[in-house]
């Protein structure tokens, strides 16, 4: 097998196993399935759900902001669309966007093996998903939450007349079922590897995706106990974060960052992973350095629990620790730009076509790279102290979550489609789509960042009349980035049913997951595949 | 957790072998999890008692230190029997399996009814955190949180116990209707490391508890 | 699953050996040790879990990938409990 | 949109009026330089590929000929020693603001939903005004007294946690006179973004003239008493009247037994929730009579008629705080 990989595999003698689409029609067959790809679908389903409702608050934040005045909704209910805004972004739609949903439906593909390590666990986890979303639905219905997602003592323990209680009951599920997503991808990734899959030779999706898994298990459970803690304190009346009765509020941001700065790796370690494939892909050459981009996926995974503390830099934590938090944060970001320099690399010399993938890729590097350097600003302890908690705060991580996070959910999407349901999306509304998404995008964000340097503080639902055009542009952005978002939907959805047929390989890849049918079929390979290269093997080498 | 049923469609193993091993991982992953959930705790506990040393001497005093060790020394001992379960599950004596179970069991809910009883000779106290904390010692307020760590750390530690308990009356149940045996040994292994896990947390329990002195 | 295993007799000793340490800790407790009494008796948990550990959940008889993950909730408790108190301990001085 | 968008070309920025924000900015200005630098390369480089090595380009493609661990470690040794050099930087300029000089005139800020009630050394009290002199070194005491606030002034580079149940400084020298945002920019509930104010530098000697000029506080709930009036508060609360109304005085501090059977201490809180949702909290023996004020009386009417309420004779709350500790969370 010296070069497989333009080749599509030779067809399979005997009659074609069913595809997973094929394998049952009920609804039934769909709840109760055990079958990777389905329950990656579920939560395809379950996340897009999510997402409306979330950019359906940020919408209504928008329009809000495009006066100062505060005529559009009440505070109250401006508190509560941010604080709902940001529960269902970070917990129901980025942190199961691309490991459960692109990861469930390609992990077992890619290593080659039927399933995951323990598939009745994996539908498990999609159900306690969905009671967590319940919950967090339920508390949206009754009238909200006010203390932002954050849920900072002791205005969430004490203070907040809301239904604090239920919404963090549904966080507190909904951490259950990452850490049953993250178990299973750690059994399969070492235990269900095709014979020949070694890790020198593991495509670096799943090196990122591994790493991603140990945080999901190893920073969840503390955010659990945190906020079963603030449940606690509201039910008993206890103290323990409330300093009137000798507690101290500052032990809740140090338990609740220790889990919240690692899950932005959760969020943008998949995304960094996803976009090493498609790089690859269409520029048909083995990515720059592998080695070192799959060792920086494990280094930013162990070193990304060790900087929580720049979250606190002026919280009134120790000055020393914040001098600590500050170098770890720095070190934390030579990782990162180790994975651009090696992406930009990887294009020298490839043969690049622009499908959407691509398109969401290269957005991916740009807009990830911005966010990365104002990273390296906010790690930076003068200039954080200035702009934390401003819009630069908010604008820097809509960068690396938007920017870096949905662009790649919306490339691995496009890219896998044709794995996912057998047919292409239709190409040039795709393109319009993605290059919307990026001008949307950036004309939202980057005004954000001049708004923050200026001084306007997030949250705040009247604003001096001075940030008035910035917040202007903004909202502007937000609509065209809306209708962006909109346009995927629709002919996504078109395309499941009405798409062009795909074959095995569309994008003459590497990787196993192409070396089977498309849509796969219900238990992935007929036969089970060996593999005798590394990755990428494209005929360009370096 | 354990993943034992072999439906032919939904098992990606190819063999037994390998299919303990990814048992044995995802249990051990499941236990690192634990021990972060339990952190924690471990974690508010190390602030407040070195914020408040004296107040957690006086609130450690005012628990029953004869309990604590009685209960301590009844876990470890059904440590033993869930660890003579898996020895007999192996050799396939299903007779041995069902008494050391049994004994498990019954040492088990032994353990949540003194420490139950525990409960409610504070609860008669007023030593139960919240509105109706009743104390008067100095300190009082400290003396709360850490009676409110006590009661969310053993308490958890309890809901642990209870799980673990239906967990064995599952596996009796399995052994009754004879589909445990020496090759189909994985639900009382993992069973039996979820016990013990839990009982290595009540062995620092205890004398981060009750031997505050 | 893999030879050798664990055998009652382990068992048997292992228990004994725990219920000494538990003695042994209940008795330091009533003990003058004055600030060595947390060590001590933190020490002695920390020798039954490692008991409980290596011979009841076996890690003994298991391969090293197992062992790695056994100790890996430690070393991230380890870093949760390090870096907060590096902010608590540092917090009265002044640059 | 026109006066924000010449605001925004014209004077663009916070403002630069403390000693520290000059070197703020030379580092900002710095590292965005060099990202500019870097993102520039970097996308021009991603274009010139994207172009040159297209799928169907003629453009040669020999194997390369420089040793990939080579230029891996070239730019992490690069980067990890630029991003050294930022990290030394910005903790040095740190260190100096989070360092507060010996001598300087100390102010109290508490932080309160949702206002800054800051007192002067000589006993002036002001509410959401802070005013400072000209080129002297200020040190604010900040805590709060429910939630975690933080106080931010744009212009000074100055932000700092108010944590309830601690005591925390902060220093600046402002360099500027003029009057400049405080904005409370850690989330503290409903009107979090009404928790603003301005910092008002004035010379020296104005200054000592404005200090001296008396307690800001007798005109506080001067004011209130008018509001009291004007809002016709009166008309029910002061005695006698025509309606069967609570009281007032000996109000603030005291325990208020509710209708449901609760109990309550008539703390700001209280007050500002009695006066916005009367119906929440209704006083035992009395019928729920009062119509909400919500939306009708504004943030800083309502701080004067909570202070003049506070004003009048009645008990003080007890102090906030746990009780004596052996080891106290350390300031």
């Amino acid at each position: 097998m010296s070069s497989p990989v333009l080749i599509p595999p030779a067809p399979v003698p005997g009659p074609r196993p069913p595809d997973y689409l094929a394998a049952g029609h009920t609804i039934g067959s769909w709840l109760l399935t055990l079958d990777h790809k389905r329950i990656g679908l579920l939560y395809l389903f379950a996340i897009t759900f999510f997402f409306a409702i979330a950019a359906f608050a940020a919408a209504l934040m928008r329009i809000e902001l495009l006066t100062p005045a505060g005529d559009l909704v009440t505070s109250e209910t401006y508190n509560r669309l941010f604080t709902l805004h940001g529960v269902t972004m970070v917990w129901f739609f980025l942190i199961p966007s691309i490991p459960a949903t692109l990861g469930n439906f390609v992990i077992p593909l890619m290593i080659g093996a039927r399933d995951v390590a323990f598939p009745r666990l994996n539908l498990a986890s999609w159900y306690i998903f969905m009671l967590g979303g319940l919950f967090t639905l339920y508390a949206i219905v009754m009238g909200g939450v006010d203390t932002g997602w954050t849920f900072y003592t002791p205005y969430s323990s004490t203070y907040s007349n809301s239904h604090v209680m239920a919404m963090a009951a549904g966080v507190f599920i909904a951490g259950f079922s990452s850490i049953a997503t993250g178990l299973n991808f750690i059994v399969t990734i070492h235990k269900l590897r095709a014979p020949g899959l070694t890790w020198g030779r593991l495509p670096l999706f799943l090196w990122s995706m591994y790493s991603t898994s140990i945080i999901l298990v190893l920073a969840t459970p503390v955010l659990a106990i945190t906020l079963l803690l603030i449940v606690l304190e509201r039910c008993f009346g206890v103290g323990i974060f409330d300093p009137k009765l000798g507690g101290d509020p500052l032990l809740f941001q140090h338990l609740f960052w220790f889990y919240s700065h690692p899950a932005v790796y959760i969020m943008i370690l998949p995304g960094m992973g996803v976009v090493s494939e498609i790089i690859a892909a269409f520029a048909r050459k083995p990515v720059f350095g592998y080695e070192v981009v799959a060792a920086s996926s494990m280094a930013i995974g162990v070193l990304g629990f060790l900087v929580w503390g720049h979250h606190m830099f002026v919280s009134s934590q120790s000055v020393y620790a914040g001098v600590v938090f500050s170098l770890l944060s720095f070190l934390v970001a030579v990782p990162s730009a180790i994975k651009v320099f090696s992406w930009t690399a990887t294009l020298h010399r490839g043969h690049i076509s622009l499908e959407t993938p691509m398109l969401y890729a290269l957005g991916f590097i740009g807009l990830f790279t911005v966010g990365g350097v104002t990273g390296v600003m906010l790690a930076t302890l003068a200039i954080d102290v200035h702009v934390t908690d401003t819009y630069f705060v908010v604008a820097h991580f809509h960068y690396i979550m938007v920017g870096g996070a949905v662009m790649a959910f919306m490339g691995g999407i496009h890219y896998w489609w044709p794995k996912i349901c057998g047919r292409m999306y239709p190409e040039w509304p795709a393109r319009i789509a993605a290059l919307t998404i990026f001008l949307g995008f950036n004309l939202t964000f980057f005004p954000q960042f001049v708004l923050g340097y200026m001084g306007m503080p997030r949250r705040y639902h009247v604003y001096p009349p001075e940030f008035q055009a910035l917040n202007v542009l903004s909202t502007a952005g937000a609509s065209i980035l809306g209708i962006g978002y909109l346009m995927p939907l629709v002919y996504l959805t078109w395309s499941f049913f009405r798409g062009r047929r795909a074959g095995p390989n569309p994008w003459g890849a590497t990787g196993l997951e192409w070396r089977t049918d498309s849509p796969a079929p219900e238990h992935n390979f007929a036969e089970t595949p060996i593999v005798t290269t590394g990755p990428y093997h494209y005929p360009v080498q370096p | 957790m354990s993943n034992t049923l072999t439906h032919p469609a939904a098992s990606p193993y190819s063999d037994r072998e390998q299919h303990a091993v990814a048992n044995h991982l995802g249990m051990w992953t499941f236990i690192a999890t634990e021990i972060l959930f339990f952190g924690g705790l471990f974690a508010s506990y190390s602030l407040y008692r070195w914020a408040y040393p004296a107040a957690f001497v006086t609130g450690s005093k005012h628990l029953e230190f004869w309990i604590g060790t009685l209960n301590t020394g009844v876990l470890l001992t059904s440590s033993l029997f869930m660890a003579l379960a898996d020895l007999a599950v192996r050799a396939g004596r299903r007779g041995a399996l069902r008494w050391s179970l049994l004994a498990t069991w019954l040492l088990g809910a032994l353990f949540l009814g003194l420490k139950f009883y525990e409960y409610h000779l504070a609860a008669k106290e007023g030593h139960v955190p919240g509105a109706h904390f009743r104390l008067e010692v100095p300190q009082a307020p400290q003396v709360e949180l850490f009676m409110f760590l006590y009661f969310a750390m053993t308490g958890l530690h309890a809901a642990h116990m209870i799980i673990g308990l239906g967990a064995i009356a599952w596996l009796l149940w399995l052994n009754h209707r004879r589909r445990l045996g020496a090759d189909h040994d994985a639900p009382v292994s993992m069973v039996a490391l979820y016990w013990h896990f839990v009982d290595c947390v009540w062995i620092f329990l205890y004398p981060l508890l009750y031997l505050v002195r | 699953m893999k030879a050798p295993h664990l055998t009652a007799r382990v068992c048997f000793a292992n228990y004994a050996a725990l219920m000494v340490l538990l003695a042994l800790t209940a008795l330091a407790a009533r003990a003058p040790l004055g600030a060595w009494k947390a060590p001590v008796s933190l020490g002695i948990a920390a020798a039954k879990m490692a008991l409980v550990f290596i011979f009841f959940m076996q890690l003994r008889y298991q391969r090293g990938l197992v062992r790695v993950f056994a100790l890996a909730g430690f070393f991230w408790l380890g870093i949760v409990l390090t870096l907060m108190f590096a902010d608590y301990l540092t917090r009265g001085w002044l640059p | 949109m026109s006066p924000g968008l010449a605001f925004a070309f014209s004077d663009w920025g916070p403002g630069t009026a403390s000693s520290v924000a000059p070197r703020v900015d030379l580092i900002f200005w710095t590292i965005l330089g060099v990202s500019a630098v870097v993102v520039g390369g970097l996308a021009f480089a991603n274009l010139y590929f994207l172009i040159r090595y297209r799928r169907n380009s003629p453009a040669p493609r020999p194997p390369l000929r420089i040793k990939t661990a080579w230029l891996e470690s070239a730019w992490i040794t690069a980067t990890t020693v630029i991003f050294l050099g930022f990290f030394f930087w910005g903790a040095s300029v740190y260190l100096f603001a989070e360092r507060p000089p010996a001598g300087a005139l100390t102010i109290a800020v508490t932080g309160r939903q949702w206002m800054w009630d800051i007192r002067h050394e000589n006993g002036r009290r002001e509410f959401n005004e802070l005013h400072v002199p000209l080129g002297e070194d200020v040190r604010l005491v900040l805590t709060s007294e429910d939630v975690i606030h933080s106080f931010f002034v744009p212009a000074f580079r100055l932000k700092q946690d108010a944590v309830p149940g601690r005591r925390v400084s902060a220093w600046f020298r402002a360099t500027k006179s003029g009057t400049y945002h405080i904005f409370c920019a850690e989330y503290c509930g409903t009107a979090h973004s009404g928790m603003v104010g301005d910092v008002v530098v004035l010379p020296p000697a104005r200054y000592a003239e404005w200090l001296e000029r008396g307690n800001a506080m007798e005109d506080l709930t001067q004011r209130g008493r008018r509001l009291f009036l004007r809002y016709n508060c009166s008309g029910c609360h002061d005695q006698p009247a025509a309606v069967h109304a609570p009281v007032l005085t000996e109000l603030y501090g005291a325990m208020v037994p509710t209708s449901d059977g609760r109990m309550l201490r008539a703390d700001d809180a209280y007050l500002r929730d009695s006066i916005l949702w009367p119906q929440k909290d209704v006083v035992a023996g009395y019928e729920p009579l009062m119509p909400s004020f919500q939306n009708v009386i504004p943030e800083s009417d309502l701080l004067d008629l909570i202070a003049y309420l506070k004003s009048l004779p009645g008990r003080q709350p007890p102090p906030a705080g746990p009780g004596e500790s052996s080891r106290p969370l350390p300031p």
